[in-house]
């Protein structure tokens, strides 16, 4: 190597180096692209998988979930507790125990591709978080649905009057059928139907509180 | 007036001048870097303590100094203990005898240039004591290379500034200021007619001054995607502080005596204003673009491998600086030999 | 200047606490058993001298004290300690040649204190009309090329020994097969 | 587990005086990206041996499948390599396909290459700043990450996930890429060509980055074959084998595309594929936007899965190299066998064979040429 190009490769190297400094000013000079995360907050994508919630049917007020079981089915980690009850004067069987465990589920999304009855979607919640490991051990889905159940009928009070009325028919219906029964059944969405005029009580996991039941019948 | 100029009075309030301009310098610099990374990466860097992060250097020091103090079994705990204290020496004594301003010197000794270096020399002697006091690979690893690398840089640098010397015919640092007086052009930096390649000479001091400071693309001393934190491995707490505030305290004696010996330390570029405190002014700003180069360096660019780097220095910047100090013997010479002919 | 109170005694002081250091130093390099620690004595002791020099007006010898004996040969000890000493302290040597080594080694440095001494105590000593060299570069750069100009090149003799030294025991180290 | 005798090995090839140390990379290390433990006998700063400890983020893919229904099994797959999932879960889509031979739509093979070619680049991008991690330069990777987080937006509009998208189903996908997600791209495409300018000056044409890249860690073709290393791996060291092209899968026979190989072998040469590798893929990618017809974006698919009796094997080019997935199958719903074949492993094996005597800053350097990621690894 002759000391001439020796000489000319250290002249191209520095001069490299220049470029480079060039860039990283430039760059410097444009405005930080950075979200102060607990400040701003991004908004998730339409399709954003967060973990499944059940979906408030619009026009019940309750959950669409037939407790068929099928996203339990589904679920490659064996996340998802579903129980169901066979409730008086309904033709199909509605939940009464949704639970995710949400240490071990993988955001797969296989529960909702599988449910026939749209009943659970993605919740949009990115941020969850808790002191306590139980309950994301033990999310309990359905007291998350009767959560926003109240504040559905708040912002509805006819639709949700509209449906309390139509559970009442039916439990009317059912307790014509069969009148022995008809004090044990009630869904779980009629229990928060007069919350427009009244508080109801908090939204228990027994889903049949006997006063609600009394109170349906007397609207 | 007259007691602030007392001896004891003077020395205590340089004392704790500096000391207090060493700690600022290295618990904001620490801040200025991150914030100047963040800039070149376009995100905030810290901003959440105090107005805009101003106040993350104190919650830095806080958390250091709230940590225990860790010896690490089977090290030798009494270097292992002395090696912060011995890497935050050097650079306190040698501010000691950079001039801010014409009238403000810790002290001025005739040969305040040998002063900064033979004491700027001892550093590499705390990072290797700490790192082999730590009985850590990895810190061994990295002393073995501070000291070559140390060792290979020292050479150009002292070349550069014998070559320097032999423009200023002095070692006095206040008086090497005083020869570059009256505008920029006159700076040794632009000192051309000396020497054509004086802002070369600049530039490869500029270098060897990042290389003995361990900074970056030369921080082979704490190479962390290699050797996990170089020789500081096993320091936690206020003894990986004081590490970390000497690097900064390194690099600010480094730019210093950069501005002192090419950018005219105190004096005005434009020739007017350059006593007093305009010329601390002066000489703060020049200080401070310098220290900016260095964190705008750092954050562009990769670490040099080991042996380029030392190839960089025996093979490149050794012999370049050798050829600009016979260039500059000739050039001072030869209007000597020409009148002594003709 | 003048105004310093007590400018005697804190000379003194500092007198000696130089001497304390390098006499401090010289001991941990001489007594401690670890080889590092003997270096670190010894830069200890280095520091002393300069400030000995200091003493001495003779500060730019001072610097260079620090600058050449701190600074590189010790960093180069330590450098070389490091790469050699084995992770457990060297096994003790036994006591008869122990005795027999520090016995010669105390006789030889006695002699040459005594031989130093002697010339000290009967030397003719004197004030020095002015200070041989104020440090400035041209003086320096005279008395390295003029009076002092045989010493000079001996010791870049040594040092390029040292150099060649060096060369050779690191080839034969890093020769591979 | 590792035996005592293999944490102190004593190999100083007979010579006594020649002093070697064992020097423990990771499995927490800043350089080990992830949980990969390296062995390092070090004699100085010389490597004598390099010996990959791997398993410590083992997850028994493989035996998962054994134990779950096809489609139980899918989300797994874009786990193993997490940074090119959509490669992944398409091998595996790919081979139950092949195996069940149900038809895909011709849009939907058109979307699987689409969002493949972006899950190919934000890879690259990822490796990009690691290296340059690696090498101790932090800026690039952040403006890498700023280019990624584009993709990552897109997918994530897509499919709903950043990272592990789970996008492809049998048959076809798990939802139609919209307008909004092709216009997306093709602003992308337009937004990337400068961005990969910039990467070149900043980077590529770096003095500091050629003198630590070149020349370092040459891995020859035949190495590379013995090891069966793959990619971006094995096209550096000048042999133009993309699976793209040699086993021909999806619509990649009707696009145009380069294969970009370096003879010279070394760790520049990988370095300089992934990069053109990136350029091809938006070539690659704006081919796809202008050729994808409308349609179905699935076709019919069995509700309940069961392959016939067979054994299939289908492979794509993974960003790391040829991943292949081998399904057995017994006619029951559950896989009898999957096996994965992936390309950090057998890029890993060769590291050992190949980072002897070198020093240790250029053995982590020619690490990061080989782009490993270590759950691809230990699966």
């Amino acid at each position: 190597m002759s000391l001439l190009t020796a000489l000319r490769e250290t002249v191209a190297g520095f001069k490299s180096l220049l470029t480079g400094m060039r860039i990283t000013a430039r760059e410097a000079a444009k405005p930080s692209i950075t979200v102060q995360y607990p400040h701003d907050t991004l908004k998730m994508a339409d399709r954003f998988r967060g973990h499944v919630k059940l979906v408030l049917d619009p026009v019940t007020g309750k959950s669409r979930c037939t407790s068929c079981n099928l996203c339990v089915r589904a679920c490659p980690s064996d996340c998802l507790t579903v129980e169901g009850i066979k409730r008086e004067g309904e033709k199909k069987k509605s939940v009464s125990e949704y639970t995710l465990d949400f240490t071990t589920c993988s955001l797969c999304g296989s529960c909702v591709e599988a449910c026939p009855s749209d009943a659970i979607e993605y919740s949009k919640d990115y941020n969850v978080v808790s002191l306590d490991r139980a309950e994301f051990a033990r999310m309990d889905l359905l007291k998350k649905l009767e959560a926003e159940a109240k504040v559905w009928a708040e912002k509805n009070p006819e639709l949700a009057a509209a449906a309390a009325a139509a559970a009442a028919a039916q439990a009317a219906a059912a307790t014509a059928k069969a009148p022995a029964a008809a004090t044990t059944a009630s869904a779980p969405g009629a229990g928060a139907a007069p919350v427009a005029t009244t508080p109801a009580p908090t939204p228990a996991v027994a889903p049949v509180p006997a006063a609600g039941v009394t109170e349906t019948r007397t609207t | 007036m007259n007691f602030l100029q007392t001896e004891p009075i003077r020395i205590l309030l340089y004392l704790v001048g500096i000391c207090a301009f060493v700690g600022a310098n290295a618990a904001y610099l620490v801040l200025a870097e991150r914030k100047g990374a963040g800039r070149i990466q376009r995100r905030p860097g810290p901003n959440e303590a105090g107005f805009g992060g101003l106040l993350q250097p104190l919650a830095d020091g806080i958390k250091l100094l709230a940590k225990q103090v860790m010896v690490p079994p089977g090290t030798d705990a009494l270097l292992f203990r002395a090696a912060p204290l011995l890497v935050m020496a050097p650079p306190l004594m040698c501010l000691a005898m950079i001039p801010f301003s014409d009238s403000i010197t810790a002290r001025s000794l005739n040969v305040g240039l040998l002063f900064v270096f033979s004491f700027g020399s001892i550093n590499v002697m705390a990072l290797m004591l700490g790192g082999w006091a730590s009985r850590n690979k990895f810190a061994i690893i990295s002393s073995a290379r501070v000291v070559s690398q140390n060792v290979a840089y020292e050479i150009p640098m002292l070349l550069v500034v014998i070559t320097l010397l032999m423009v200023t015919g002095t070692m006095d640092l206040n008086e090497i200021i005083q020869q570059q007086g009256g505008g920029f052009w006159k700076w040794n930096l632009f000192k051309v007619w000396v020497n054509p390649l004086m802002p070369v000479t600049f530039v490869i001091f500029f270098i060897c001054m990042l290389a003995e400071t361990n900074r970056a693309p030369f921080d082979m001393a704490e190479a962390e995607s290699e050797l996990v934190a170089g020789a500081f491995t096993e320091y936690g707490g206020m003894g990986f502080g004081v590490f970390f505030m000497a690097e900064y305290a390194n690099i600010v004696v480094g730019c210093s005596l950069a501005t002192v010996l090419f950018l005219g330390g105190w004096q005005s570029p434009i020739g007017v204003l350059s006593g007093g405190l305009w010329g601390a002014g002066w000489f703060l700003l020049k200080l401070y673009a310098l220290i900016f180069t260095v964190i705008w360096i750092r954050w562009t660019f990769p670490r040099t491998q080991f042996y380029s780097l030392l190839n960089l220095s025996w093979k490149i910047l050794i012999p370049i600086s050798l050829f600009t100090l016979l260039l500059t013997g000739a050039m001072m010479k030869l209007p000597v030999v020409y009148n002594h002919f003709f | 200047m003048s105004t310093f109170p007590f400018q005697d005694a804190i000379l003194v002081a500092i007198f000696a606490l130089v001497v304390g250091v390098t006499i401090g130093g010289a001991l941990i390099a001489a007594l401690s058993t670890r080889i590092i620690r003997g270096v670190s004595g010894l830069m200890l002791c280095c520091m002393g001298l300069g400030g000995l020099y200091y003493f001495l007006n003779s500060p730019f010898l001072a610097l260079m004290e620090i600058l050449i004996y701190v600074g590189a040969v010790c960093v180069t000890i330590v450098f070389g300690v490091m790469l050699s000493e084995p992770d457990e302290p060297a096994h003790e040597e036994s006591r008869r040649h122990a005795v027999l080594w520090g016995g010669a080694a105390l006789l030889v440095s006695l002699v040459i204190l005594g031989g130093v001494a002697h010339l000290g105590l009967r030397g003719p000593w004197q004030e020095p009309a002015a200070r041989v060299s104020d440090g400035s570069v041209q003086a320096i750069g005279l008395a390295l090329l003029t009076t002092y100009s045989l010493p000079f090149e001996l010791i870049s003799i040594v040092l390029l020994v040292a150099i060649l030294g060096a060369l050779v025991i690191a080839r034969s180290g890093r020769t591979k097969e | 587990m590792i035996a005592q005798k293999d944490l102190i090995p004593v190999d100083n090839g007979g010579d006594p005086t020649k002093e070697t140390f064992v020097l423990n990379l990771g499995p927490q290390h800043p350089a080990a990206h992830g949980v990969l433990r390296v062995l390092l006998t070090m004699d100085g700063e010389w490597i004598q041996r390099a010996e990959p400890v791997i398993g410590y983020i083992h997850r028994m893919h493989e035996k998962m499948g054994e134990n779950r229904t096809w489609a139980k099994f899918l989300p797994n797959t874009s786990r193993i390599d997490y940074l090119s999932a959509m490669h992944y879960t398409h091998a595996f889509v790919g081979a139950v396909e092949r195996a069940a031979k149900i038809e895909v739509p011709v849009r939907a093979e058109y979307a699987r290459v689409i969002t493949s070619e972006l899950n190919r680049i934000s890879s690259h991008m990822v490796w990009w700043g690691a290296l340059l991690l690696d090498l101790g330069g932090f800026t690039p990777i952040l403006y890498a990450f700023d280019d990624r987080e584009k993709i990552l937006d897109l997918l994530e509009a897509l499919c709903g996930a950043r990272l592990t998208y789970c996008y492809y189903r049998f048959g076809g996908l798990y939802n139609d890429v919209d307008d909004a997600f092709l216009k997306g791209t093709r602003d992308f495409v337009a937004h990337m060509k400068p961005r990969l300018k910039m990467y070149r000056e900043l980077v590529t044409d770096n003095i500091i980055l050629r003198k630590r890249l070149t020349g370092i860690g040459p891995l020859s073709a035949d190495l590379c074959r013995r090891y069966g290393a793959t990619g971006p791996v094995i096209r550096g060291a000048g042999v133009a084998y993309d699976v793209r092209r040699a086993e021909p899968y999806s619509v990649y026979p009707k696009l145009e595309f380069k294969i970009p190989t370096y003879p010279e072998a070394d760790s520049m040469a990988r370095y300089l594929v992934r990069m053109d590798e990136m350029e091809q893929s938006l070539f690659i990618i704006e081919q796809a936007l202008d050729q994808i017809p409308t349609g179905p974006f699935i076709g019919k698919v069995p509700r309940v899965l069961k392959l016939p009796v067979g054994d299939t094997c289908y492979a794509v080019e993974a960003a790391r190299g040829r991943f292949m997935v081998r399904i057995v199958s017994d006619g029951k719903e559950i896989p009898y066998r999957v096996k994965l074949r992936t390309p950090s492993f057998s890029n890993l094996s060769l590291y050992e064979e190949a980072s002897k005597g070198m020093i240790l800053p250029d053995a982590l350097a020619m690490m990061g040429s080989l782009d490993l990621v270590i759950p691809d690894i230990d699966r």
